[in-house]
């Protein structure tokens, strides 16, 4: 199986601050990757540098075979990296259709603006936001917007997804169909990597695991290994929000 | 050798004219760090100030010095009575709105200012004497102006950094959805800010009236060198304005000792440009 | 549906409502004040006019800047013209040898002191208010605008406020200056330096504009020819406000005279900071702001200092002078032109008014010489002009390269002096047969 | 019907500026001509300004700057090398082109007001510096010699040719401002206006897309400038470089209503108008420049979308049929 991404030492520093500390693993296509730990561990910062909003100040990113390190988000964008965020972006004053074929237009596939629409209106579909194709994304409640934000990546047609949170703030039915949908999504091929608060999600949807604690990696590994692992509990033990949920969880 | 003599005897002259530009360029950058605004409406406030130092001497026959204690309030409340207005429905719109309707009050200042002043250039003839020094004649206006600016300055600092106001006002500008939730009236904060900057615009102008002619038009250059200041010293940053004010009242001084003066703005602007691409934040400011 | 078009007619409607508007928007024109109403109100037509009298009236159009910044200075203008026709209007008009009476109408508008606006208004005066001829505008800048219109159209223009010499150099044929060239600004002034200190030594310093540019270019090679050493060459930009540094490098070259300036509120800034800074210097002589009376608002930084001038109450000139020369002398005197200004408008005259009267008096003799009204007959009129009148000497340059060139006009030199009450007046101190007082020389003790 | 929908958005605009060019034309008259010039003067300015300002976001204070240099260029070609009128005009707008090009990937980088500020900057240097440009003619400027309108027909030949030309450089600014508005291209500035950040992120170039936007915002100026100084005879370094008609560009795309085709149109089309009959009504006259700060606060504060704005917010049809 090939490697479709490798982190390989990455430290990240932001003045005297250490953001992310030597994190290392490999991604071979096809996985659901976890990546969960307590609040400010880095896990978006970990997303900023591997699809370069920001650079490392160490180590080294493979995308593809290629080293994409000092690259720009819009290069890794066209190479077939498209993300969501945990604090979504809309674009307000184009309408959702619009939003959609943005991803489209840019992304993996660099497509025109009249399949990007066709695109567009399947994604959209895919996603259950068919009915308000024409309305402005500012106009959207907070579970659309999250919607909006996965369609705009999809409609790239990308090798990896980087999914940020993509179930906070969403109602239980609504989780439900957001989880189905990540599974359809990894059916047709696609690599995701997700940040999730939500230990039962993780827990059930991810092959593996990557557990980060103050930007240092602190475990990996397949759910069972993490669930069990004394250095995970601990480190969540110090965050009782997030212990109250493993316990709920399980 | 030449041009040695000429620096030493323009240099002190700039530095003193550069602690007003400070004063002026405090206030825009005093707006700008706390609400984000860009105060089109500067230049014609930096006239009006003018205009009053106008009225108290000539008119009214106080001493212009004195005066600065019934233009400051005035420009006090002028500053407030904009922000009300024209500003706080615009204070979290994008930076084209809050920037046009700056502008807007701009316009209708000079255009009542033209009305009832015309265009004309004004005196106010007060003359302090001068002192030489060596090569330098540095004039009374100038060193009492100078004062002025650091007194003013000096008081600035002391209201933000002692006074409970003051403390909103850093508070406010350093995160206003955190200020509010700790209960300070963020609105009453922005517009006494507003206040604030106007106000030292108004003294600044006042006190150039004092050695310079002036029209309602006069502000727009002060504006503009306002602009300079802050990019140079750091938008937001009073300190920054002070020694921002300084570096560009001695580069007007150095500049003609080595070329034509109308060279000057050339080289103004383009250390503007500079420094904004070099340091957004300031060459004086501090880095983010 | 049917809403929607609705909608659509309804943006439709607006659209076409936007555009009426549009051409309705044009500007009105600015009431002449008192002039149309005196034509048609004055008494019967002259006595001796022969049996078939044609009455004729002449539209003369022009704009004026009521707003923006060359306000003050095109108003003074506008009223000496409008004294003018006025008075030969309230005269029963011009009589020419055919018996038809010449009347004269003024048309014009506010150009908000904008090049822009100027060309669309003289395109209006002469495509739609038929205007016959045009006077200029204040300043250089909107002259040229102007000039290029008048040109176009085939119009004459006389020009009044306007002193730059690259507009008479376009090879524009219609377009006659009555202001001595920008050129020949401050050489009479070096004519009289040379009588007070041969050796002195000239820093230039000037304005870095359109018109003090001009000016320089003409004082320099002046100044050099006359055996000057001219020490110091320096432009300034317009809005400058602190002369310090430059004082200091006038002080550094070591000269004793300080020639140029630019417009008002530079020149009496620099007249200010030079006497502030005290570096000695013996003659100043500064462009546009010393003639106007506003200077003495200086003070003690007026004295002393001198001007060039187009026309000065005091020094107006004479029918003997006229007659000392050899030329036609035409027109009112010097007092009797004040008098009526002053009983018109309660106001002296400035150059300005002078200029704007005269433009209208020139128009007056061309029609007179010419004996007609027609374009081409007045042209003729204009380049054959040669006459005297208050104002001074008109005569134009007929060359192809510079037509039109004001070459008979000279100018004064006014000096701020104290009279026995201690109060600052302005004095004629050149040239010596029309000065009122001898210049001070040196101001300040060398 | 959808297909004339989908041209509506160009049709209308370019009927209002066929409007303009046939009104004189009809009518006859000359100065009706000089009135039209002037507003589609302005037409075609503030659709170059709304492709940098309403589709990328980004604030230009001193969009002027390219109408001044790009003027001066092909003036100075006109005038003092012999070019002819044409080649000015190509060169004037290729050259404020390039100088947007090298400006874009310098100051670009500045978002929000920093870029605005350094707009300006850029206007004032540039100001300064041709005043004291030699080769420009200084302070002194250019003044085009009159036989030069010989070889165009004669001078009032040559103004009916210049007020053709800057109707057809309207329909140009606005068919580009049209063609950038429904491209790709001009969905990734729509993007870069909305979140810089999210575009870039979803494969937006945007350092390229607004390089190349600021381009073609500037080239119609470019060739404005040439024109205007044509048609005027002369110009001097402060009639080629006002900081206010920046200004007054922006407020004509503000009050039609940026990010639209037919917005700045508008907005000129009622700036031109406001202002004159402001400037010539006797009881505005000496207010009319505090009326017109006042209308305009009026509108930054209660319809900051400008009019066009407002109405594709009331209704989905006007909204698919207004650019």
């Amino acid at each position: 199986m090939t490697l479709l991404l490798q982190v390989q030492g990455v430290t990240k520093r932001f003045g005297g601050l250490q953001a992310l500390t030597q994190v290392t693993f490999d991604l071979p296509a096809g996985e659901i990757f976890g990546l969960i730990g307590p609040n400010g561990a880095g896990k978006t910062t970990l997303f900023n540098t591997i699809n370069g909003v920001y650079h490392p100040e160490e180590g080294r990113i493979v995308f593809q075979g290629k080293d994409v390190t000092k690259m720009k988000p819009y290069y890794l964008a066209k190479m077939g990296m498209a993300r969501t965020h945990q604090i979504v972006r809309p674009l307000n004053e184009l309408t959702v259709r619009e939003n959609v074929m943005v991803g489209a237009c840019f992304g993996h596939e660099n497509q025109h603006l009249a399949s990007a629409a066709k695109i567009a209106d399947e994604v959209l579909d895919f996603v259950k936001l068919s009915s308000r194709a024409d309305q402005l994304a500012g106009s959207l409640n907070v579970a659309q917007k999250k919607r909006l934000e996965m369609a705009r990546a999809l409609a790239s047609h990308p090798r990896l997804l980087l999914l940020d949170e993509v179930l906070a703030g969403l109602n239980p039915s609504e989780i439900d169909g957001m989880i189905q949908m990540i599974l359809d999504i990894r059916t047709q091929g696609v690599t995701i990597i997700m940040i999730e608060h939500l230990m039962k999600a993780v827990m059930n949807v991810s092959d593996r695991i990557l557990v980060l604690d103050y930007g240092e990696q602190i475990a990996e590994g397949n759910p069972k290994e993490i669930a069990s692992d004394p250095k995970v509990i601990e480190a969540y033990l110090g965050d009782p929000k997030l212990a109250e949920r493993l316990m709920e969880d399980d | 050798m030449q041009q040695l003599n000429l620096l030493l005897a323009s240099l002190p002259d700039g530095i003193l004219l550069g602690f007003v530009y400070g004063v002026a360029a405090m206030g825009l950058t005093l707006i700008w760090g706390v609400m984000n605004v860009i105060n089109l409406s500067h230049g014609p406030i930096i006239s009006l100030g003018m205009f009053g130092a106008y009225i108290v001497f000539i008119k009214m026959g106080i001493n212009p010095y004195l005066g600065l204690l019934i233009i400051a309030p005035l420009g006090l409340l002028l500053g407030v009575l904009i922000y009300v207005v024209a500003v706080h429905r615009v204070i979290n719109a994008p930076h084209l709105s809050s920037l046009l309707a700056t502008f807007s009050v701009n316009m209708i200042i000079i255009g009542l200012g033209t009305a009832a002043f015309t265009t004309s250039p004004y005196n106010v003839d007060f003359n302090m004497g001068s002192v030489t020094l060596g090569s330098t004649t540095l004039l009374g206006t100038r060193l009492i102006a100078a004062l002025a600016a650091i007194i003013a300055t000096g008081s600035l600092y002391l209201f933000l950094y002692r006074t409970r106001p003051g403390k909103y006002i850093r508070a406010v500008a350093n995160n206003r959805a955190a200020a509010e939730l700790m209960g300070i009236p963020s609105s009453r904060i922005l517009a006494l800010s507003f206040g604030l900057g106007t106000m030292l615009a108004a003294i600044s102008g006042a006190l150039i009236a004092t050695f310079f002619p002036f029209s309602i038009l006069s502000g727009g250059g002060y504006e503009l060198k306002s602009f300079v200041i802050g990019v140079l010293g750091g938008l937001g940053n009073p300190i920054g304005a002070l020694v921002g004010g300084l570096a560009l009242g001695a580069l007007e001084a150095i500049v003609p000792a080595f070329m034509e003066t109308s060279w000057v703005p050339v080289i103004e602007f383009g250390l503007f440009i500079l420094a904004l691409l070099v340091r957004p934040n300031g060459l004086f400011g501090a880095k983010e | 549906m049917k809403r929607s078009l609705f909608n659509l007619f309804a943006l439709l409607a607006v659209l076409s409502l936007a555009l009426a508007a549009c051409g309705g928007a044009a500007p009105a024109p600015t009431a002449a004040p008192a002039a149309t109403t005196a034509a048609t109100e004055a008494p019967a037509a002259p006595t001796e006019a022969p049996a078939v009298a044609v009455e004729k009236t002449v539209t003369v159009g022009f704009t004026a800047s009521q707003t923006g910044s060359q306000e003050v200075s095109s108003k003074r203008q506008v009223n000496g013209f409008n004294l003018w026709m006025n008075q030969v209007n309230e005269a029963g008009g011009l009589t020419l040898s055919d018996g038809t009476i010449v009347k004269f109408a003024a048309q014009s508008y506010d150009d908000e002191s904008n090049k822009e606006r100027v060309q669309e208004l003289y395109t209006r005066l002469i495509t739609e208010d038929k205007a016959d001829f045009l006077i200029s505008p204040y300043s250089s800048g909107l002259t040229a605008a102007a000039a290029v219109i008048a040109e176009q159209n085939g119009k004459l223009m006389i020009t009044t406020g306007a002193a730059d010499d690259d507009t008479y150099k376009q090879g524009y044929t219609g377009v006659f200056q009555l202001y001595t060239p920008g050129s020949l600004y401050l050489t009479s002034t070096v004519d009289m330096i040379k009588t007070l200190d041969p050796a002195a030594k000239i820093a230039i310093v000037n304005e870095s504009d359109k018109f003090s540019t001009a000016v320089v270019g003409g004082l320099k090679p002046y100044a050099v020819a006359q055996g000057f050493e001219v020490v110091l060459e320096e432009a300034y930009a317009s809005d400058t406000a602190d002369f310090g540094p430059i004082i200091n490098k006038i002080k550094d070259s070591g000269a004793t005279v300080v020639l140029g300036g630019g417009h008002y509120p530079d020149g009496s800034t620099f007249a200010r900071q030079l006497y502030e800074r005290k570096i000695g210097i013996q003659f100043i002589g500064i462009l546009v702001a010393p003639p106007d009376s506003k200077f003495s608002e200086l003070g003690d930084a007026a004295l002393g200092v001198t001007g060039p001038s187009q026309w000065e109450g005091k020094a107006t000139h004479t029918e003997a002078e006229a007659k000392g020369l050899g030329i036609e002398w035409f027109g009112p005197s010097g007092a009797d032109f004040a008098a009526a200004f002053e009983a018109a408008y309660g106001d002296k005259p400035t150059y300005h008014a002078a200029g704007g009267y005269t433009a209208g008096l020139l128009l007056q003799k061309a029609i007179l010489n010419a004996d007609s009204v027609d374009s081409e007959a007045v042209k003729a009129a204009l380049d054959a002009m040669n006459i005297f009148t208050f104002y001074g000497g008109i005569k134009f340059d007929t060359s192809a390269e510079a037509h039109g060139l004001q070459i008979g006009h000279s100018m004064v030199v006014i000096q701020w002096q104290k009279n026995d009450a201690g109060e600052l007046v302005r004095e004629v101190v050149w040239p010596a047969d029309v000065a009122t007082k001898s210049p001070i020389f040196p101001i300040t003790a060398p | 019907m959808r297909n004339w929908q989908k041209y509506i958005g160009i049709i209308i605009p370019l009927l209002v500026v066929a409007g303009l060019m046939l009104y004189p034309t009809v009518t006859g008259k000359a100065a009706a001509r000089e009135t039209a010039f002037t507003i589609l003067k302005a037409i075609a300015l503030a659709s170059s300004l709304n492709i940098l300002l309403g589709y990328t976001g980004y604030v230009s204070f001193g969009h002027i700057v390219f109408f001044g240099f790009g003027g001066y260029v092909g003036f100075y070609l006109l005038s003092s090398q012999g070019a002819s009128l044409w080649i000015a005009i190509l060169a004037g707008g290729l050259s404020s082109g390039i100088l947007a090009f090298l400006l874009g990937k310098a100051i670009l980088r500045l978002r929000g007001a920093y870029f605005a500020l350094a707009t300006i900057g850029v206007n004032e240097a540039m100001k300064a510096f041709i005043n004291n440009f030699d080769l420009f003619g200084g302070p002194t400027g250019i003044t085009l010699n009159f036989k030069t309108y010989l070889a165009y027909g004669g001078a009032s030949k040559a103004l009916e040719m210049a007020f053709f030309i800057v109707g057809g450089l309207a329909c140009l600014a606005i068919i580009m401002s049209y063609v950038i508005r429904t491209s790709k291209f001009g969905l990734g500035l729509l993007a870069i206006r909305e979140n810089e950040d999210a575009a870039e992120v979803m494969g937006v170039i945007a350092p390229d897309a607004k390089t190349w936007a600021y381009v073609l915002s500037a080239i119609i100026p470019g060739m404005i400038g040439v024109l205007f100084f044509f048609k005027n005879g002369n110009v001097e370094p402060h009639d080629a470089f006002p900081l206010h008609a920046s200004i007054e560009l922006l407020v004509m795309v503000m009050l039609g209503g940026q990010g639209t085709v037919l917005g700045p149109i508008l907005g000129a089309f009622a700036y031109q108008g406001m202002r004159g009959y402001l400037v010539t009504s006797d009881f505005f006259k000496d207010i009319q420049l505090s009326v017109s700060g006042a209308l305009l606060l009026i509108i930054v504060l209660f319809i900051p979308a400008g009019a066009v704005g407002w109405l594709r917010k009331r209704s989905e049809l006007l909204r698919r049929v207004l650019a």
